[in-house]
């Protein structure tokens, strides 16, 4: 079973990827934050495998969370929907396992999870091209 | 030839400005489009997937989702419209109703005669004869003293015209062109579009304002 | 003074043309938004809310529904993507990662000394400086069979100056200017922020870009 923390700070989408990634059988969603300061707390205390993060939030934001946990053995998956200046250098460099669209279709951010589960990377083109 | 050369300087100037103006617009635009619908739509996406996975096993739940995208997307769409319709500007239709509302309430009798379709008008002239009429109005309600107000619209092959007439005091004093800027601002939008505004004060005030069909973006007589 | 009356006319005609290039840009991404998401928004708004009723009756109809609409709601946010990327122009800082990966691909060793801040470079002046960079290296990893390349950035009081370098062949041959494009669309746009490009073929390849820190909008020297 695959171990999921979501940190989103719109609470419509949150509560609709969480039960998304739930209904998937080798998965489990195991907590939800409002924003990165919550998330790492969740992660240093439930220790998923995966942490899903939003950019934008308030309080702390998913790149400097990711930063944080960059040497916690979860892997990190941002979420965003445009790409802004210097967000993808960041995140590369905090060593995330994702990033990637926030739109892109369930079944793709599913098959996504379990390739970096394996310890790939995954970037989404959209993204990366105008870094 | 001296103005020969200055003219061209003047155009590459212009051509520069334009192009920097442009860019610095779009930017400002793509921020406020990325806050706004970015989130609505993908949220409309996730949605949806859920509620197709929730269909068999869960029809309630399937239909509390796509509830929520049908909000969602009617938000959205409220929010492109206003967002479209600040970039246009004034429709001249929609600024007709705004001051027959302005002259009701100050209880001037309003009169209209509009033969225009508009079609083929271009936006930037729309906006700025809706930005006169706006003005115009206004100066009734706020010096004129009138009791009647006459609106004509004309367009005819080459050119688009409307008059504003009132049967109030007139224009009456020297004004002063440091502290208004009412007539002084609708001159300087029309030249902007190759038009024209004429002042007559007898028997109240009437405007007349011109604006030739075809829009020359800069005008290069006379510049020198 | 003739020259300072048409100086001040210069500055107001530019003015001018400023806003009424704002205007319509606007009102051509207006249009586009209006276009593209609207429509699109307006199609979920009307699916979802058959997707509700055809729930209970037909489920698999429902299903064909909710598919569409999370089809819609994905190409809507894709072309609002693309508008926006094509609007923002790209950053000085965020090309020379870009380039980095791109000549690593190429297995091009990569040198780079940067002193820059570029805190006083207005948009247009990166956003031409992006491109100028992202042509050079384009060049050299088409043309060049280099084996090493150098980028230096170096910001003064008055200029801002980027120096690409490689130790491949070197231009060989005459340039076509009707076939090639990339070296002749640099200096054009480099002339449009008053910058240059100097070209050197000696052990490699060497563009030397150059444009001064503080752009005047107009060129006043020599005007009259
Ligand atoms: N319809 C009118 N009837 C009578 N007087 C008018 C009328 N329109 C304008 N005026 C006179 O002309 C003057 C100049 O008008 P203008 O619109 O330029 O300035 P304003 O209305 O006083 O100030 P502003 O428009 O800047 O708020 C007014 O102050 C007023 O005395
Ligand atoms: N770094 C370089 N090393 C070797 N040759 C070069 C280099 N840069 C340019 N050239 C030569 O100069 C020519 C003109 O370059 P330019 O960028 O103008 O056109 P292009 O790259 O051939 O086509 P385009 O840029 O329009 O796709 C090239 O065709 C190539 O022969
Ligand atoms: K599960
Ligand atoms: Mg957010
Ligand atoms: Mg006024
Ligand atoms: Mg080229």
């Amino acid at each position: 079973m695959i171990k999921i923390v979501i940190a989103e700070d719109q609470g419509m989408l949150l509560g609709a990827l969480g039960s998304i990634l739930d209904l998937e059988e080798d998965m489990t969603v195991i907590g939800k934050a409002k924003n990165g300061q919550e998330a790492v707390t969740l992660v240093n205390q439930f220790n998923p495998d995966v942490c899903i993060m939003d950019i934008e939030m308030p309080v702390k934001s998913g790149l400097d969370a990711a930063e944080e946990l960059k040497d916690h053995p979860c892997k990190i998956i941002i979420l965003t929907t445009f790409a802004r200046p210097g967000y993808f250098e960041r995140a590369r460099k905090a060593e995330v396992g994702g990033y990637l669209l926030k739109d892109s279709p369930s079944e793709e951010l599913a098959d996504s999870i379990r390739v970096i589960m394996k310890g790939r990377r995954v970037y989404a083109p959209e993204l990366v091209d105008m870094v | 030839n001296k103005r020969e050369k200055l003219e061209s300087q003047l155009k590459d100037a212009n051509q520069k400005i334009s192009q920097m103006v442009v860019m610095e617009e779009r930017q400002r635009i793509a921020r406020d489009l990325h806050d706004t619908l970015g989130q609505k739509l993908s949220l409309v996406g996730l949605k949806s997937d859920l509620a197709g996975k929730l269909i068999d096993a869960n029809p309630e739940a399937a239909k509390r989702e796509i509830n929520d995208i049908s909000q969602t997307s009617r938000t959205a769409l409220k929010e492109v419209r206003e967002m479209v319709s600040d970039m246009r500007g004034t429709k001249l239709k929609d600024e007709l109703i705004r001051i027959e509302q302005v002259l009701k309430a100050a209880e001037v009798e309003f009169t209209i005669k509009d033969e225009t379709t508009l079609e083929k008008t271009p936006p930037l002239v729309e906006n700025v004869l809706s930005m006169c009429l706006k003005e115009a109005v206004t100066n009734i309600v706020k010096h004129s003293k009138a009791t009647t107000c006459l609106v004509e619209l004309n367009e005819s092959v080459d050119e688009l015209s409307i008059r504003v007439k009132d049967n109030g005091t007139g224009i009456t004093g020297k004004i002063d062109p440091t502290k208004k800027n009412g007539l002084r601002g609708m001159e300087e939008r029309l030249e902007f579009v190759n038009g024209t505004l004429e002042v007559l004060s007898k028997e109240g005030t009437e405007l007349f304002i011109r604006v030739p069909t075809v829009v020359k973006q800069v005008k290069q007589e006379g510049m020198a």
